[in-house]
């Protein structure tokens, strides 16, 4: 439990993640399950981000200023830059598979004027 | 503070949530403001701060006109979304 | 500056965002999902900028939630925002309840085992990261530690990304464009150089976008150009840019948007910004190096390696800049026009 | 230079208070219009004018810092009261009932 | 220039796309050639890869010149030829390259009006599967995974009518699959701080045992699983093949999973450690099950089934069995069946492909019923049509003979016999279907060399089709009668040298 409450974020990256699976299969609504993909990346993002995260840190963007230095910083003080890139990646691709998702979507609904999974089934069948 | 915006966004309706969501917007980016001066480095964060501001205002334009195009086309779906419960 | 309150900063916008996601998803009404689905998007921005991600930030400000935002209106705006009541279906959602809670549970019982939050000597802090942080200005003299790694040291990732953008503009266009052989006809002819208003539309939002636009531009470029020493770069530039065309359709019509830029040249563009990042990088081949290691550009770029360095990533960040700006309005339009070409949102 | 930071930060916080309690109270959509879009705006501005006094001692770069701030301000000048036009527009367009006395 | 050739490999066809983008818009008939330009730079390149592997070991090619940094590792990302993939590397630009050439008919009439795109999206497909393959780094290959789906959607989605659901479901499933494979990248990284596989695989044993290690480990697997349609997650499969247009089928059925696979053994066998796998029993033990149930479910689906496409993606789904369970057997015959039957399978499902191609370009459809006659109608076709089939049952000259042998093999050796059995009622469902098929083709309509029957008109596909189909058929037993030096030269030294003989 101590664990628990020490790691708060992980938790919130489980939650974040369960909510977005949960949709992403329960859900019938196309959209809604776009969405839940985009939570469930967002999920992701959230976790390497609070991987990189260090206390006191600052922003990776290296400054003359104050306790800052160009050459030769210090590396404890400055936030991982690594586990950005890796999500501001990630981020552009969620963004891109929304919309190819969004795109198909309004397809389904071109072909079959309806976002309900069950409903288009029966109009395959019929 | 941030709070009371949680009773804003369950607030009863569609639209009404949208003027709820353009006020978090307009807060966060004081919020954005702030977290640039704890950390001490606040010519950094104006820069998302302004990108935000902009977003912000696209993103409400883009759902109100959602609403007015929406009222020529089909009438039926919009009509008591707007309504107060 | 003493001791970063990120535990007080963060609980709360954590607690609050999976308060959103809920919400979002509970919510009937697909309008309002989109929107709080939005207002979700702009707390993890705040979120990641209190971790210190300002990069990641600004990006996920841009994109997730500005332009996602707008991609998910218009496309409930071509098809249909309400949900028919449904019932049954319990028990399935049910099961995937149950599956979804295994994962879950399986997923927490990792934790005891990961580093503590905001641990600076983790291994995913000390392993490969601090390289980047002492070496960025010696290797390419960028402050901005992320526009290094994301252009040089990890360049790769970028290009692959830039053509992610790229699949996405053309596979949405291959899905959803529809009618070409009239559209052409239309391409040929001038597009009508006064378009027509929707007489509902309103003066003030055109007069404001029309005062908002330049700006927007103007910072939009000042992003891309001024990514070495401050968040941003290619991608938020170009998304800024490309928010602000899709303002421009907003508020006045596809049409006048249209007009200005055709389909064709839209689509071009962005297959010319990956284009000019791959040459690049093929320069960097032919100079000798390996690909994309701007550093052999230097008797082409003016100053030594490091420098030629960083005038390469500049290069490479406005290839990407080009292909989002042109991806997000060609998806625009495409989404918002269902294909057609012709109206829309 | 601070005190006065404090004073309009303060300020901006009041009439904040005052657009959340405005948002959560008014009876229907049309009055929450004029809380969010009001109050938002001047608290928003006033905040930022607080923020623009909090940096301008400190540092030797803090105009451009300043400048940018004005900017944001001039934008959510345009931009707030133009988006609760447009939202008032939509409202009106979507058929939200203004509030009546005897309806309640 | 020989130092840059792993670089080319995909830079090929990533510019043969950029280029065919462009020019769809000035010359729409430009868009092909370009592509087969840079599919030919890449299959050259990645022949003579094989080759160089062969003589002098592993290639590893830094982008950026970012090699190994003293202290830190590789600080940038890393492209890297071994023996591991050298092999499917060559296979995978060669399928595409045919199939590239078999395709241009096809495009010209089934997607008319349509094509400006689809050579540009088949291309990127290619590099997405190329660097799936080729790259050393583990987010890299999250990259290329959604670059070959993003694109793979879109190939799905050019077909009509319930392609859309396939595809939109495909994407569900898909991007489900890569996220959890980027959350277990992200389980990996915080414990070991890296993203080069060769790093990780120094780093990783030091941990000792690690839950989120194993974690990690198993998200990374459900996502490769969710990419390659192993049993549970089959479900997006034979509705995406069999409604995607033939173009599209021909170039994903046999190269999309495969190369999934190929991924799951790059982090099986380089990022972790055949003993890693041996110390983790119950997910040997589940993987194991689960693919022999694919086998066994996929065979019995295809049973089922009435159109010839739909039978066809069944078998992806069984052989999709053989290979993951080849790979947990973990023992030498095991893994170098696994490994070899990534390759061979890809050549026989792309010539099973390309002939169904075939005779769905001429018929019009592809229900088993409407094959009265194909015998005589399609001789060449049917010839590679019943070539393929035979490979596919493990008729010996044939490299589908060799691969299972291994399997067997190697299910013998680790006392897995249900496997075994599930293998060999997999070739008898597969029997079953091809002597179905001749039966409806040959013996339901009469005899035409007997008097007094009407003739049957002769009636093959077009030489563009006929002839990548037939190569790719002869290119069977080829690969097949090379197995001895193909395995004694290349996957031999894949192996990780530990494993028990």
């Amino acid at each position: 439990m101590e664990n628990l409450i020490a790691n708060f974020n992980y938790v919130i990256v489980v939650i974040l993640m369960m909510i977005g699976l949960w949709s992403m299969l329960a859900q019938k609504n196309l959209i809604k399950k776009c969405i839940g993909m985009a939570i469930f990346q967002t999920g992701i993002i959230l976790f390497f981000i609070s991987i990189g995260a260090k206390d006191n840190a600052l922003i990776p963007i290296l400054t003359e200023a104050s306790d800052h230095k160009y050459h030769d910083p210090d590396v404890a003080k400055v936030a991982n830059p690594l586990t950005q890139i890796l999500m501001l990646t990630a981020i552009v691709v969620g963004v891109a598979t929304l919309g190819v998702g969004l795109a198909l979507a309004q397809k389904i609904y071109r072909e079959y004027s309806s976002f309900d999974e069950d409903e288009i089934l029966n109009k395959q069948t019929k | 503070m941030l709070l009371v915006l949680v009773l804003a966004i369950k607030g009863p309706t569609v639209i009404d949530r949208l003027v709820a969501v353009n006020v978090i917007g307009t807060k966060s980016i004081v919020l954005l403001l702030f977290a640039g001066i704890l950390f001490g480095q606040l010519d950094m964060f104006v820069d998302i701060a302004l990108g935000y501001g902009l977003l912000n205002y696209i993103v409400s334009i883009a759902a109100s006109r959602y609403y007015q195009h929406r009222k020529c086309l089909e009438p039926e779906h919009t009509i008591g979304k707007g309504e107060v419960s | 500056m003493p001791s970063l309150p990120i535990w007080q900063f963060d609980v709360p916008l954590l607690i609050l965002v999976v308060l959103f996601a809920v919400v979002a998803l509970s919510i009937r009404n697909l309008m309002g999902t989109a929107i709080v689905f939005g207002a979700y998007s702009f707390m993890m921005c705040l979120i990641w900028a209190g971790m210190g991600a300002v990069d990641v930030a600004f990006t996920e400000a841009a994109v997730g939630a500005g332009v996602s935002t707008v991609f998910i209106v218009s496309t409930i705006y071509n098809t249909s925002a309400t949900m028919p009541p449904r019932p049954g279906g319990l028990p399935f959602k049910l099961f995937i309840g149950v599956v979804v809670t295994l994962t879950g549970v399986f997923l927490l019982s990792a934790i005891p085992d990961f580093p503590k939050w905001g641990e600076p000597n983790s291994p995913a802090n000390a392993t490969v990261a601090p390289y980047y942080i002492s070496n960025t200005i010696a290797d390419a003299h960028v402050p901005n530690i992320v526009t290094t790694v994301l252009a040089d040291y990890r360049g790769f990732d970028t290009l692959l990304e830039t053509t992610v953008v790229f699949i996405a503009c053309i596979a949405i266009y291959s899905i959803l464009r529809v009618d070409e052989a009239r559209s052409k006809t239309e391409d040929s002819g001038p597009v009508d150089a006064e378009p027509h208003y929707d007489p509902s539309d309103s003066l003030i939002v055109r007069q404001a976008s029309r005062f908002m636009v330049p700006f927007m531009q103007l910072f939009a470029l000042y992003v891309i150009a001024h990514g070495h020493y401050s968040p941003g770069g290619g991608f938020q530039g170009g998304v800024i840019l490309g928010a602000s065309l899709i303002l421009v359709a907003i508020s006045f019509d596809l049409k006048f948007l249209l007009a200005q830029w055709r389909e064709k040249q839209i689509m071009l563009m962005v297959a010319w910004g990956v284009f000019l990042y791959a040459v690049v990088g093929l320069g960097c081949v032919f100079m000798g190096g390996n690909y994309l290691d701007y550093g052999f550009l230097n008797p082409v770029l003016p100053g030594e390696q490091d420098m030629a360095r960083s005038h390469g990533i500049l290069l490479v960040e406005i290839g990407v800049g080009i292909t989002v700006m042109f991806s997000m309005i060609g998806i625009h339009i495409n989404l918002a026009s269902n294909g057609h070409f012709d109206r829309g949102l | 230079m601070d005190i006065l930071a404090g004073i309009l930060i303060s300020t901006g916080l009041i009439f904040f208070l005052g657009t959340t309690i405005g948002l959560l109270r008014f009876p229907d959509f049309y009055s929450r219009m004029h809380a969010a879009g009001k109050g938002d705006t001047l608290s928003t501005v006033v905040i930022l004018l607080g923020c623009i006094c909090l940096i301008s001692t400190q540092g030797d770069l803090s105009w451009i810092l300043g400048l940018k701030i004005l900017l944001i301000i001039n934008f959510i000048f345009i931009g707030s009261p133009t988006a609760t036009h447009a939202m008032m527009d939509a409202g009106n367009k979507a058929g939200a009932k203004p509030w009546k006395k005897d309806a309640d | 220039m020989t130092d840059q050739l792993p670089i080319l490999v995909i830079l090929g066809p990533l510019l043969g796309a950029v280029f065919a983008a462009l020019g769809g818009w000035f010359r729409p008939k430009s868009s092909h050639p370009l592509v087969i330009i840079g599919l030919v730079l890449s299959f050259v390149a990645a022949l003579k890869l094989v080759f160089t592997v062969a003589d002098t070991g592993a290639q590893k090619y830094w982008l950026g010149g970012w090699g190994s940094k003293p202290g830190y590792g590789v600080v940038g990302i890393q492209i890297t030829v071994d023996h591991l993939n050298t092999l499917l590397l060559a296979a995978v630009s060669g399928i595409a390259l045919l199939t590239a050439l078999y395709t241009k008919r096809l495009v010209d009439t089934e997607l008319a009006g349509r094509q400006r795109y689809f050579y540009a999206l088949f291309s990127l497909l290619v590099t997405g599967l190329l660097g799936i393959t080729i790259t050393g780094d583990i987010f890299n290959l999250y990259v290329f995974m959604e670059i070959a789906a993003l694109s793979s959607y879109a190939l799905i989605a050019y077909g009509k009518g319930r392609a859309y659901m396939a595809a939109f479901n495909y994407l569900i499933m898909g991007t489900m699959g890569a996220c959890l494979y980027l959350l277990g990248v992200g389980f990996v990284f915080a414990k070991s701080g890296t993203l080069n596989v060769d790093d990780i695989s120094i780093i990783l044993p030091t941990l000792g045992q690690s839950q989120a290690v194993f974690v990690g480990f198993a998200l990374i697997l459900l996502g490769a699983w969710a990419k390659m349609a192993l049993f549970p997650f089959h479900g997006w499969l034979p509705n995406a093949y069999t409604y995607s247009p033939t173009a599209g089928a021909a170039i994903l059925a046999p190269l999309a999973t495969k190369v999934a696979v190929y991924a799951m053994l790059r982090i099986m066998l380089t990022v972790y450690s055949v003993d890693y796998i041996l110390n983790s029993p119950s997910i040997q033990s589940i993987a194991l099950g689960l693919s022999t149930i694919a086998i066994v479910v996929g065979s019995f689906f295809s049973l089922s089934q009435t159109n010839l496409k739909k039978i066809a993606s069944y078998f992806v789904v069984s052989e999709i069995g053989y290979m993951v369970g080849g790979a947990w057997l973990a023992n030498k015959p095991g893994l170098t069946g696994a490994m070899y039957h990534v390759v061979a399978d890809a050549a026989m499902t792309s010539a099973l492909f390309m002939a169904i191609g075939c005779i769905a370009y001429r018929l019009g459809q592809s229900k088993l019923d409407g094959l009265k006659g194909v015998f005589f109608k399609m001789p060449v076709t049917m010839a590679a049509f019943v070539f393929t089939m035979a490979a596919l049952i493990g008729v010996p000259p044939t490299c589908g003979f060799f691969s299972k042998w291994y399997l067997i093999q190697g299910a013998v050796q680790a006392g897995v016999w249900h496997f075994v059995i599930a293998l060999l009622i997999s070739s008898l469902v597969k029997a079953i279907i091809l002597f179905r098929i001749v039966e409806i083709g040959y013996n339901r309509v009469p005899h035409p060399a007997v008097d007094g029957n009407p003739a049957i008109p002769c009636n093959e596909a077009p030489l563009g089709m006929l002839i990548p189909t037939v190569a790719m058929a002869l290119g069977l037993v080829a690969i097949g009668l090379a197995t001895s030096p193909l395995v004694n030269t290349i996957i031999a030294k894949a192996l990780p040298a530990t494993l028990t003989p």
